[in-house]
């Protein structure tokens, strides 16, 4: 069985921006995404409470170049305003062609 | 009925007593929680039995009675967030990003603060004109375009208007409360009939439970009464007297019924925490919440739901 | 009543209405949707409220009664499927797969909009046979086993016979429906008249909120109507009126009263968008969504809550 | 009314068969669930809607008449526990960290059997005393705190006695439970007519509801039956019997009326599976659930809202 | 504190196959599991609305041969057929022995 | 675009334990965290019904250090009687000075 290795990019961000941050991730060829609703706090919010706002954590699986672009995009339209984070993880996945 | 029975029955309400308990369970570090989802789905009832009762309401009179009340809502509400910003900007030392934050909740209005209002005049008997619920969708976004514009214009938000726009008329509260209305008034007595066991029956016990959850969510952002400010703590007080003091006289003059100046009062009064707070939090990102939500809700809202109502209505009777 | 009145108090009813307020809802893109949890809580109260009344009224009624009517359910569950799935692959071009699970959804029934008939009749104080529950419980599994087998003859689908049995006779549609059937007939009256102010009285209710989370599914789902093709349009409208008439004349042939008649021809009219998406994604889950959904949610059900109830209550009336 | 038929409503009531129905479906193994927070939600609405219908009853009456009975409860709630671990460590070689665990539960009450006695009384016309569900109140703790201490003084566990007092005074259920006595009792009539559609008209129903998932969850349990041994079986049905019966002969001493006593025993024959479970898995973490919630979950309970209701209600016959 | 690295092996399923799923996973030797509801998209299906149906995540920590092991009866079960994706990560966990 | 080199801490626990994992690891110096309700099964518990108790899923993005200090603090005060467990792994994130 051969394993390719991609990225997966994990955003947590208020939900609000969540039908921005699906056109935006899909615009620069992510292929699919997985949300799960969360509660967090960080250094501009507390949203323990849905009455504060609600997370979600938005995760797609890219390659190395849609991830880089990925995290541009979000530094340049986001990240300054909003409260917002992202990281990169790196993956082994089987049929690969499938997220690429 | 004098102010001090008022008060008590305002006090002593179910609902007020839960929003009671649910500061205490949080001060004392209860485990009480509600469950993801069940305030989402508290709220979509609350919106949509306040619109679909108002507007079979609405469908029982002439419509054309609607227009005069209508157009003072609208004035009102986009005329608070201008001097309530220059007086935050001015005196308050916010900055013009929280100023304009903190000025559309107050343009705006509480749907629960709303039903509060009703429950308290259902209990004593007072009439009010059938159009309220109306009055409430109507004077929901005005305020928050004018905090929105303001905010664009004296701050470097970069918000398209086109967006502002959509996001005020497409934002759950406005969908619920226009899209209820049009369903109440559409659907008649038969349709009615049919439904109110849940959307008027249930009514007040939800916004009990409602209340429950609300009270919780205060009792956390009591400590952040120390961080807002005396200012803000005054201005949360002052301006829903003022606010609604204004409305009241407004409402003498065109002709409301005592019943019906007090609920336009409780509307200018109230500050919004359902709608204005979503449409902050994607139009002015940069402006901190625990300015506007404390003032909104640690302090306003309490202020108005235990106190505010029988002195309103007080002020009201001072009219007539 | 003529058609026309009978049309509109469809058409205005506050479920017809809410659906359509959650269908503009997503095309205007409102940020407004029901919180995780709430469809399927909505799904388990309606379910099993709809067996419950159903087993009660049965209670009341000697069974034997039920037994011509059920074997005629049984009978016209298994072969719509058979017919509807060769007109899918022949004249529709649909493969195999797809063509099945079309099949299946339209062998078996919406309880939703069983739901719907029955509020439309009780408004117009229209009466029907007690057993009627029961006949929509029967109906919901044969058709989905028929449309199953026939994918396991037709395609290289290698689901177990066994567990396409346990799947049918274990899906949570049926054990809430059949289960509340059995609890609705078990506590007679004594039980009926403790928990009825929720199963019985909030029933309308609920089912407004749950057609407006309905019509946001929908809203969202209509663009897929330009990716399933004119034959799949046509099928969702003229089938239903086919089932629905050949129902309405069996009615007619085994006995059915007017009221009988007309939901019998909803059942057969409808297509299942519970019971049947669930199988059909364990047991051919190669078929294609957009298919399947498509046909069930965006076009056969909404015709048959505007249009199909006054059209087959028409039909129905024909024939005495 | 004789045994036999107060069994036969004990036995088909909706709540006792929708907790069937909840065992069957996990046993074929249905795929019905109920949707994250939905038991929770439940919860909140039974505590809270027991507590206020409590406190309003409270509000009828002298408050002196139930001083008597709050120190009766309070001392059962006290001892239970003491001779629980005794047998369950002597007799059922329990570790004492398990030992004190099942005392635990078995010292508290359970709110929902409560609910179900209750529902059994009113459906024969049976009176109580009004300050019942204040008596479960105030013996939600006590039964805990003592299984707690036993827990620190028997084992290695160490934690705080304030934090086990704090966790005792601030869990959900106790805040939900004396928080809405609260409400209840100062609302009064006006504030119950308020809202006692939801929390007094909805109750069984909801209660069905609620009864449906602990059945789903104690059909998966059952398999644990084998594992917990013949002896914490004997002990789940058999102390419930002991408690009851010592417990209506207290009630009977201290004046209560014939369904004063039933509910009396009731209350110290149950067994905690809300509040307790919280509490012992906070403070004594080692202890191992299948235990504790298996006696509590899959013997007693089934047993009590069975053959325990009319039976306690038979033996309290006996001494009137 | 000695750290040992083992696999997080993170499937997204259609909840209908739950049951399959978690039953797979221990007869190949997983010691236990973490599941979320999940929303997403992807190439097959849109699940963005309870009636479409539910995602969930199912996370098992596990040594690498039983994530090999599980990866290949995922392949041969159900990529085919069913919307499902599965990827491995490489973490690292205090008490090691708890997992294998 | 500099990413910088994290440590992602993910605890899952009872969620009965939440208010003082948090006040736990802020005291680390944790200085933020994001929080998603989650069932399991594991060798001590079982948490696949509410009633049974949930989990929580507790994430939090911190430097190398701060993660150290984490899992010993869990290790002393929570792993002998909880059923808790606890794993670490590199992340790449953007404006890394955010999280330390
Ligand atoms: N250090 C962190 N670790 C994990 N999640 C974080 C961290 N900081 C922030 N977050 C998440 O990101 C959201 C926005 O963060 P912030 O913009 O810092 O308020 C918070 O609500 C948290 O859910
Ligand atoms: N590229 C991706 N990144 C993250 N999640 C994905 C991706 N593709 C698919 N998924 C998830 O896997 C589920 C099934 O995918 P699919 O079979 O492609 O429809 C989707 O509903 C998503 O939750
Ligand atoms: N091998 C595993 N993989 C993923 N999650 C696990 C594993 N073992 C335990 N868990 C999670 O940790 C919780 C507590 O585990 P335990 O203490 O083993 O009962 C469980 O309810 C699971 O959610
Ligand atoms: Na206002
Ligand atoms: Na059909
Ligand atoms: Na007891």
């Amino acid at each position: 069985m051969t394993l390719h290795t991609l990225k997966l990019v994990t955003i947590i961000s208020d939900d609000v921006l969540t039908q921005n941050l699906i056109a935006d991730i899909k615009s620069l060829g992510a292929k699919g995404y997985t949300m799960e609703v969360a509660k967090g706090e960080g250094s501009h919010s507390s949203r323990t409470y849905e009455l504060e706002g609600e997370n979600i954590k938005l995760e797609t699986i890219v390659s190395e170049t849609v991830a880089d672009n990925i995290l541009m995009l979000l530094a340049e339209k986001y990240f300054e305003h909003y409260g917002l984070i992202a990281y990169v993880q790196n993956i082994d996945v089987y049929r690969g062609e499938k997220f690429i | 009925m004098d102010v001090f029975s008022a008060l008590t029955s305002s006090l002593l309400s179910p609902m007020v007593l839960a929003f009671l308990l649910g500061i205490v369970a949080t001060l004392i570090r209860s485990d009480l929680k509600y469950p993801d989802g069940l305030y989402l789905t508290l709220t979509i009832y609350l919106l949509f039995a306040i619109g679909f009762k108002g507007g079979y309401k609405l469908s029982l009179i002439p419509l054309n009675e609607f227009i005069v009340p209508a157009i003072a809502g609208l004035f009102l509400g986009l005329l608070i967030p201008v001097w309530s910003f220059f007086l935050l900007k001015k005196f308050g030392k916010f900055n013009s990003t929280n100023a304009a934050a903190i000025a559309a909740h107050y343009g705006s209005v509480s749907a629960v603060t709303f039903g509060e209002a009703i429950a308290f005049l259902d209990l004593l008997h007072i009439k009010y004109e059938a159009y309220m619920p109306a009055l409430l969708a109507i004077m929901e976004i005005p305020g928050i375009m004018a905090a929105l514009l303001i905010a664009k214009k004296y701050t470097s938000n970069t918000t398209s208007l086109k967006s502002i726009v959509h996001e005020l008329f497409t934002n759950k509260g406005t969908v619920l409360l226009i899209g209820g209305l049009i369903i109440g008034f559409l659907s008649g007595s038969k349709g009615y009939d049919q439904v109110s066991p849940l959307f008027d029956g249930l009514f007040r016990g939800i916004l009990t439970l409602f209340l429950l959850e609300i009270g919780l969510v205060t009792g956390k952002k009591i400590r952040d009464l120390r961080k807002v400010g005396l200012f803000l703590i005054l201005f949360g007080i002052l301006m829903p007297l003022i606010h609604a003091t204004l409305a009241i006289i407004i409402g003498k003059f065109i002709g409301l019924s005592p019943g019906g100046c007090m609920i336009f009062g409780v509307l200018a009064a109230s500050a919004s925490y359902i709608a204005a707070p979503a449409a902050v939090r994607i139009a002015i990102p940069d402006a901190n919440p625990t300015y506007y939500l404390t003032a909104a809700l640690v302090i306003t809202f309490p202020f108005n739901v235990t106190v505010g109502l029988p002195l309103y209505y007080s002020i009201a009777q001072l009219f007539f």
